[in-house]
């Protein structure tokens, strides 16, 4: 039934929007960044129908795929995929994150909260950040269900790119501090509780034993894990109680959303349950025993060779959402790897945590059409967004009014 | 002298003890007198069963008739059609009642006031009540006319407006009647309002306090007479200077003649210098004056009277010692313990008004009554009201509690009208049905206005 | 005993207020004659009689000859007596429960005082008739009434015969709230006294969840009410008509995602008969509203909390409406929330108004030079006044347009009542009338606070300013607007067999200086200022 | 003299109940006026006719009374007897609570100074801080029979502020008050059809509010707060309780909505909520007194503290002088709205409890 409200809407939505182009427009530019490893194309180029990409190679190989389409030549400029905000609070107003009465509330979801024409919006599309996760804010344990949203869209329906996008739950930090007094005991117990209740409530109902609920619906994304659970957690002992518990306990999908402080201690223990993490905002650290300062994000780039799924995110607004390519370069000048290592953690890693990499994030053939030029590489920060585009259309122009 | 209220209702609705009603004593001024317009238009005469009159004299039937709202005559009669050499005038217009009238009452202590001082946050302690009255009432101060309003059904024809706030001195309060348009209109002596602030423990501040403000007006005129005599002084002393100053003057122009001749001569100059110029005498500064100074000294001088809310005994023999030194015309409120002070305040003449509501107090209300009995007996004059409080309507029916508790019923009924009456000053337009008197009467059934389970109509002239 | 006619008169005791008038008898016909008669469907005749008879319109006579005792006042207009769609009058913290959600079953026509002074305010601008709905201090506020404004026996002991309100309607449509008013009184249970605000939703998201919640219990009510294993539950009921389609819903929403929520969840519920209040934003999304089926009820666009005056519609306001672009790089110079201040507020350049014929209306409103409009209607002297009046304010006046004009609402870091929405637009009614939604105008809180320049004929005015044809502005606060409210048959309009609710009109009524004259509910005679 | 003879009235009935044929001067009616020539027969503590020319068997005692006699005055709604106002503050609504068991019946000053007032009955109702604050009691102020005439009188609802406006626990408001009550209707719905209800108001909407919510089976009597001339144009034909201001200290606006209340056909009583606030039991006489003058019915005034208040509580055994009631009767030496009147006996079921102070001397 919600999907039918989805389609109706988006139906009406695209009455509305400029007529759809059949027309193939090939993009080249002298770098294209398809946000794969070793996916640094020279002299590359991309071909675009409608809202999808068609191919992204080398200029040549795509030039003679379409020979016909309208080329548009970046020349030095760089093509990227849109970037991926794994954690954002910026899409609505930030009052109605936080419902804060009752410690874990699985009802909520942030759809009601969506501003299509919040101004922080522009300010993520000028920053080159394409997609977001629209989350509630950690002043509960579990803050309810965010939604996946493009950040360019006159509709709210326009916008959505999954919904729900993961389930907010808030491990440690912000629950405790706001004063219920509640212990970790307490809570991890009642979050286990939570969940528990609504996986069982998802077996129950699909085996027919109770009727539908809206209070458990979106259980069910969760249990056949299409929707992941995006964790407020760090510290070392939270960070391994969460993928205990949520991963290897529950069986669902969870993603370490900050995993600052010592949080990458747990590294091995999250490459083994295959947890992502999406670590910051906060990029560094001061260990106390060892004196010195530590990034967070170096300490898990240690076990990407095992196979971690590394990223970054802002937290936006406690760093503004246009910086999120500016955590990925503060990651790597802490340690964590290479540029293009901070790249992908902006764009494909936070996109395959939250399972939209069949969506955004990667500039391949069959996903939304959603790039930005750059001057350079995005992660430097003396490059600035030339243009971007948010499924093939333009959606922010640097000549016409630059913002950053 | 105790009689129940049987006795009373006996005694009021027995034979007329004036068999002439032409006997019937007439105030000085009634006659002949200029008749305040007071907005009561018409000429018209009522016809009751009865009617009491001065000093407990009972006419049946009683024929009142009323011009402009004042009684003209009084008689057992029917008034006839005036005859002329043209012939008879028009018939008099009668209006047949059934009961009895009596004058209207007078509440010497009354929350009825003005919109001006009831809002008043910041009391000035000489303003003139007289002078907040509203010319118009009904649209201007609607609370006013309410409470107006309310006095009169209740029966009430005349009472007090003063302040009501705590403070030693509230200004000049004035006794009123009421006029065709529910306005309350000045009748009787101003009075200055003051209040001997404390309880029985605490007064003596408030006594030295009453004490002060009267010395320092006494004060005050002494300093006017020393004044007097500085300023002679000072004009002696000032024709001299200006003597010595002419001589000065012409002494330096002389010296100034001189000047040229002698530049050289420093030594003539110093000499010059200490020739001084006469100093100008200084004058006197004048004592100033306030206007509650002013109310003060009116008081001394008798052109005002002193109304002053005191409860304890040692509170009221300081009211009195001080009417002795400044021979006041004093009247007390309040007066818990004036029956202490009886025989004094018989003889320095001042008056009391007591709170009627006092006999509600279980503990007290028969001592209340006692000392209202020992009070009369040592011919204070006693006033009964409604204490300052919304209870003006029910003052008949408290007093009327008093005569159930044993109270002398014709004493309570004076102390009702006709003392309040004369204290305030107004003893010729209020108290009694009588020539020249206020046509606000009551008109009763059944035993005495007391009785609420039979008719009562409060008379307002047309 | 007492009892005497020559005592009643002579002892008469003084009273001190005047005694109630009786009413009149109603079986006289009474005639009156009007030079121009709006009917209110947009339709007008000129030189007609109207004559009211036992409280209704009996006949309406075109050039007839005009009786001697026929009420006349020259260059008069009349029209139906005015109907506010949204009304706040006589509600407050004694009808809306703050202590719980929902309170579906609460009756605004049990709780309301009928002789609310609002009532005899409204009355006074030729209000007639009002939709009251319930405040928006819990989710489901309860049930919405439809009162007159006059002409009910008065409770008042010490009143006028007629000068009470009288319910004409009760219980008819369930109203819910939205956004953050229904939030903002609620907070966690710590750090403050406890007590019943210590409750969800303190966010947008509970708030929506609430109504999800118990619109989903109330289908699964249905079907146990159906097969007889469940009680009746009073709120639940009402639910339950909502569903079936027997009673209207109206939703208070501001904002754009709110009123898009409003979308969304008449869909996923099966809402069928809706209506969106206040809708400030509205025009952001007017299109969709269309595609929906969904009517809006105008929020006052132009009182003095929402200062729209001040700011009126921005270009950006004007051109997204009428072509609503995505958010895109050409427009972001000229975007809603990066207009130019310095320059003294929105400028509207000559050209757009030769290529958009749309709003001439609304884009060649005079301006003074801080940018706020001038009434046209004003004439010489008045407009000097405002014009010197807003000089006395000089800077003070740019400030204020300043902080109008800051963005809050979309930053989602401002709260409270007011702040929400505050894009607020004269033209709202003309943008949505524009994108074909069905609309009406509402005065709302106007009448309840004595705010007449805010009044529901203000109203119209003002939209009729900014774009809106005069006739479709007197059918939104007449015929429209007595729609909205399920009383088309019998208010609304001048016409044979209706209610003779009438306002007599010193001129047009759009016109600013027209004042009502004459006022008749039911045919009673409610206000007279012919003198 | 008297008091011996009604002493020794009260002796004889407990051995041998003999008819007592009282004859006073004047008898005040149940609807408030008075008559002479009437006498009552008294048996066993009650009324058992009342007439101008009843046929005397041989055994009836004649006794003939200097005075008026009237019915004891009944306290339409009283807190008398309870220290602690009757209330459970911790939920809104508690339709079984009742009056009758916070009423303290120890022979204290209270209900002397009742009996004193010529008061002989009460009625104590809960505290109204609650929207249905549970059951009203009936209870004598003196006498050795059974006290607590009735325990459950009415059921007390409350849309008066203290109820309706609860930051706690709410409810808030008038519309979220009644929206309590229906939906706790069931809870003891029978009962409160049977025996009515009194609803405390303070506005036109919370009368209209409550006929809409109980309909017209319930019995309602309404206890009025706040400013009664603002709405009292919505209780025509209804039996009111009116509050009395302390001390009697009436303003003009509550005077002359008394005599607009009353001119709307509005029945009024009195109650003195004493324990409350400074009403004392004298008041309900003074309210009385003050309702004649206003009015000009001294039969309506005597009516509200007498058959009245006994409508509006409910009780038909007390609140007249007629056939089949309690014998609570108060010989006065004139009409008790005569304000020089005083009390010369008190009886309550049958049995003089106290003597007025002419009798003492």
């Amino acid at each position: 039934m919600i999907a039918g409200v989805a389609t109706l809407l988006l139906a009406a939505a695209a009455m509305l929007a400029p007529q759809a182009q059949d027309e193939i427009v090939v993009y080249r530019a002298s770098k294209v960044f398809t946000a794969e490893k070793g996916g640094m194309i020279n002299n590359g180029a991309m071909a675009v129908v409608g809202s999808k990409i068609k191919a992204a190679a080398t200029a040549s190989e795509v030039m003679a795929q379409f020979p016909n389409a309208k080329v548009v030549d970046l020349g030095d400029y760089w093509l990227v995929p849109g970037c991926v905000e794994a954690h954002n609070h910026v899409a609505g107003s930030l009052r109605d994150l936080n419902d804060t009465v009752y410690l874990t509330n699985p009802a909520l979801e942030t759809h009601g909260v969506l501003e299509p024409q919040n101004p922080y919006l522009k300010d993520s599309i000028a920053g080159g950040i394409t997609s977001a996760l629209f989350i509630p804010g950690s002043g509960s344990n579990m803050g309810g269900f965010g939604m996946l949203v493009k950040t360019s869209g006159k509709t709210v329906e326009e916008m959505v790119v999954r919904s729900p996008g993961s389930l907010k739950i808030a491990q440690a930090g912000n629950p405790e501090r706001y004063g219920f007094g509640v212990g970790r005991a307490m809570m991890n117990w009642n979050t286990r509780d939570t969940l528990s209740k609504g996986i069982e409530w998802v077996r129950a109902y699909r085996a027919g034993e109770v009727e539908w609920d809206p209070k458990w619906a979106n259980f069910e994304g969760l249990v056949d894990r299409t929707t992941p659970v995006s964790v407020h957690t760090q510290i070392y002992q939270v960070v391994m109680q969460t993928i205990v518990m949520q991963k290897n306990q529950l069986g669902l999908a969870p993603f370490i959303d900050h995993g600052t402080f010592d949080g990458f201690k747990a590294g091995s223990l999250a490459v083994e349950s295959g947890v992502p993490v999406m670590n910051g905002p906060r990029e560094f650290w001061w260990d106390r025993s060892s004196a010195r300062i530590v990034g967070n994000g170096a300490g898990w780039f240690e076990y990407v060779k095992d196979g971690l799924l590394l990223g970054y995110n802002t937290d936006a607004p406690v760093i503004p959402q246009e910086e999120l390519p500016y955590q990925a370069a503060m990651g790597v000048r802490f340690g964590a790897g290479t540029s293009e290592d901070g790249l992908l953690g902006v764009t494909s890693h936070p996109a395959k945590a939250l399972l939209i990499e069949d969506v955004a994030g990667s500039l391949k053939p069959g996903l939304d059409a959603d790039f930005v030029v750059w001057t350079g590489n995005p992660i430097d920060p003396r490059s600035h967004v030339i243009k971007a585009y948010v499924r093939g259309e333009l959606v922010y122009d640097s000549n016409a009014g630059r913002r950053y | 002298m105790a009689v129940s209220a049987c006795s009373l209702a006996i005694a009021f609705s027995g034979t007329p003890a004036v068999a002439n009603p032409l006997d019937a004593p007439l105030s000085p001024q009634a006659d002949g007198a200029e008749v305040q317009d007071l907005g009561f238009k018409r000429t018209y005469t009522i016809h009751a069963d009865s009617a009491w009159l001065a000093d407990g004299r009972v006419l049946s039937p009683a024929y009142i008739t009323l011009t402009k709202g004042v009684i003209t005559r009084i008689s057992s009669r029917e008034p006839q059609a005036q005859k002329s050499l043209l012939g008879s005038g028009p018939k008099p217009k009668i209006i047949k009642v059934d009961g009895t009238l009596a004058a209207g009452v007078v509440d010497a202590w009354s929350s009825v006031l003005p919109a001006e001082i009831r809002l008043d946050r910041r009391p000035l302690p000489f303003s003139k009540v007289a002078d907040d009255l509203p010319i118009q009432v009904v649209g201007a101060d609607p609370a006013l006319a309410a409470a107006v309003a309310a006095q009169r059904s209740a029966g009430i024809a005349a009472t007090y407006i003063g302040r009501a706030d705590g403070n030693l001195m509230r200004g000049l309060g004035v006794p009123v009647g009421f006029s065709a348009h529910d306005l309350p209109y000045a009748g009787g002596a101003e009075f200055l309002d003051l209040m001997v602030a404390g309880d029985a423990l605490g007064v003596q501040r408030g006594i030295t306090d009453l004490n002060n403000l009267f010395s320092e007006a006494v004060g005050y005129r002494d300093s006017v007479d020393d004044y007097q005599e500085e300023l002679e002084k000072y004009e002696e002393s000032l024709k001299k200077y200006q003597e010595e100053l002419d001589k000065f003057i012409k002494e330096q122009k002389k010296e100034e003649g001189k000047e040229g001749d002698s530049k050289a001569d420093g030594e003539d100059d110093k000499e010059k210098k200490e020739k001084k110029r006469p100093k100008r005498p200084q004058r006197p500064s004048p004592p100033v004056s306030t206007t509650a100074r002013d109310m003060i000294l009116d008081a001394i001088d008798g052109k005002i009277s002193v109304r002053v809310q005191v409860e304890s005994a040692a509170g009221i023999r300081a009211a009195i010692a001080l009417q002795e030194e400044h021979n006041l015309n004093m009247m007390l409120v309040g007066c818990d313990e004036a029956v202490q002070c009886r025989f004094e305040l018989a003889a320095a003449g001042i008056g009391v008004v007591l709170d009627v509501n006092r006999v509600h107090n279980k503990a007290n209300g028969q001592r209340f009554i006692d000392q209202f009995q020992q009070l009369l007996d040592a011919e204070v004059d006693v006033a009964l009201s409604s204490g300052g409080r919304n209870l003006g309507p029910m003052l008949l029916a408290y007093a009327g509690e008093m005569i159930a508790q044993g109270a002398d019923a014709d004493a309570v009924w004076a102390a009702l009208t006709s003392t309040p009456a004369r204290m305030l000053g107004m003893a010729s337009n209020f108290g009694q049905i009588n020539r020249g008197c206020s046509g606000s009467m009551i008109l009763f059934g059944g035993n005495s206005p007391f009785d609420a389970s039979a008719l009562f109509q409060a008379h307002q002239p047309k | 005993m007492i009892s005497s006619v020559l005592l009643g008169s002579l002892f008469a005791f003084a009273s001190t207020s005047s005694v109630p008038v009786s009413a009149p008898a109603q079986d006289q016909t009474q005639t009156i004659s009007v030079d121009v008669l709006h009917v209110g469907n947009g339709e007008t005749l000129e030189n007609v009689l109207i004559q009211v008879n036992d409280g209704k319109i009996s006949a309406i006579i075109p050039g007839g000859k005009i009786p001697s005792d026929a009420v006349r006042v020259e260059g008069a207009h009349l029209t139906p007596g005015l109907v506010d769609a949204f009304s706040y009058m006589a509600v407050n913290q004694t009808t809306v429960e703050e202590s719980r959600e929902t309170t579906a079953s609460a009756s605004l026509a049990r709780s309301i005082r009928l002789a609310d002074p609002a009532f005899q305010i409204a009355l006074a601008e030729g209000v007639t008739t009002a939709f009251l709905t319930p405040d928006s201090l819990n989710v489901f506020g309860g049930m919405a009434a439809v009162v007159k404004t006059a002409g009910g026996q008065p409770a008042d002991l010490f009143a006028d015969a007629g000068s009470a309100a009288q319910i004409i309607g009760a219980d008819v449509a369930l109203k819910i709230s939205l956004g953050n008013d229904v939030s903002m009184g609620n907070h966690p249970p710590f750090g403050r006294p406890s007590g019943f605000y210590s409750r969800r939703p303190t966010t947008r998201m509970g708030a929506v969840w609430e109504v999800r919640r118990q619109f989903y219990r109330a289908k699964r009510y249905m079907e146990q009410r159906k097969n007889g294993s469940a009680e009746v539950d009073a709120d639940l009921e009402v639910l339950a008509k909502v569903l079936r389609g027997e009673m209207p819903l109206r939703v208070q929403a501001r904002r754009n995602n709110d009123i898009q929520t409003v979308l969304r969840l008449a869909v996923e519920l099966g809402w069928k008969d809706v209506t969106i209040e206040e809708a400030t934003e509205a025009f952001r999304c007017a299109d969709l509203l269309k595609a929906a089926g969904i009517q809006v009820v105008a929020g006052p666009a132009y009182d003095q909390r929402s200062r729209a005056i001040a700011s009126g519609p921005s270009l950006a306001e004007l051109r997204m409406a009428a072509d609503p672009p995505p958010i895109c790089c050409e427009n972001l110079h000229e975007d809603l929330f990066l207009t130019n201040w310095e320059d003294g507020g929105p400028v509207y350049p000559k050209h757009v108004c030769e290529t958009d014929t749309t709003f001439r209306a609304g884009l060649e409103v005079p301006r003074n030079q801080y940018g706020l409009p001038i009434d046209p209607n004003f004439d010489d002297h008045d407009d000097h006044d405002h014009e010197s009046a807003m000089g006395d304010l000089s800077g003070l006046a740019l400030d204020l347009a300043l902080l109008v004009r800051t963005p809050r609402t979309a930053t989602g870091l401002s709260s409270g009542r007011f702040s929400e929405g505050d894009q607020a637009t004269p033209a709202l009614a003309a943008l949505l009338d524009q994108a074909g939604v069905t609309t009406v105008l509402g005065a709302a809180e106007a009448h309840d606070q004595s705010l007449t320049e805010s009044s529901l004929i203000h109203q119209a005015r003002r939209a009729v300013q900014y774009g809106l044809a005069p006739e479709k502005a007197l059918a939104m606060v007449t015929t429209r607007a007595a729609e909205f409210c399920g009383m088309a048959d019998r208010i609304g309009l001048a016409k044979v067999g209706y209610d003779a609710d009438l306002v007599l009109w010193s001129g047009d009524p759009l016109s600013a200086t027209s004042r009502p004259i004459l006022i008749l509910v039911d045919g009673q005679v409610m206000l007279d200022n012919r003198n | 003299m008297l008091a011996a003879t009604i002493l020794s009235l009260a002796l004889a009935q407990a051995t041998q109940a003999p008819i007592w044929a009282l004859q006073p001067e004047r008898v005040i009616l149940p609807d408030g006026s008075s008559a002479k020539g009437v006498t009552v027969l008294v048996q066993n503590g009650q009324i058992l006719d009342v007439g101008t020319d009843l046929q005397l068997a041989n055994n009836v005692r004649k006794m003939a009374l200097p005075g008026v006699l009237a019915p004891g005055f009944v306290d339409a709604f009283s807190a008398y007897g309870t220290d602690h106002p009757a209330q459970e503050d911790s939920r809104s609504l508690t339709p079984s609570l009742r009056a009758a068991d916070a009423i303290d019946l120890r022979d204290g000053d209270a209900w002397k100074n009742l009996r004193d007032a010529g008061v002989t009955s009460v009625h104590v109702l809960p505290s109204p801080g609650n929207v249905q604050a549970g059951w009203g009691a009936m209870a004598t102020t003196g006498g050795d029979q059974k006290r607590i005439l009735n325990g459950k009188t009415r059921q007390v609802l409350s849309l008066a502020a203290e109820a309706v406006n609860d930051r706690d626990f709410g409810p808030s408001s008038q519309a979220g008050a009644v929206e309590l009550l229906e939906q706790s209707k069931p809870l003891e719905i029978k009962d409160i059809q049977q025996k009515g209800a009194v609803i405390h108001v303070a506005s036109a909407e919370a009368v209209r509010a409550a006929r809409g919510m109980l309909g017209k089976q319930v019995e309602s009597r309404w206890l009025l707060w706040g400013d009664p001339g603002q709405y009292g144009g919505e209780l025509r034909g209804e039996i009111v309780g009116m509050q009395m201001p302390a001390d009697s200290s009436w303003n003009p606006r509550q005077m002359e909505t008394l005599k607009r209340l009353h001119k709307a056909g509005v029945q009024i009583t009195f109650g003195t909520w004493a324990n409350r606030s400074a009403r004392k039991p004298a008041d309900l006489r003074w309210a009385a007194i003050l309702m004649s003058r206003m009015t000009g019915d001294p039969a309506a005034a005597m009516a509200s503290i007498t058959s009245a208040a006994a409508k509006f509580v409910g009780n038909n055994k007390v609140g007249a002088i007629a056939k089949g009631r309690r014998a609570d009767l108060v010989l006065w030496s004139a009409h008790p709205l005569d304000s020089t009147a005083s009390i010369r006996a008190v009886m309550i079921g049958g049995q003089t409890v106290s003597r007025g102070p002419a009798q003492e001397n």
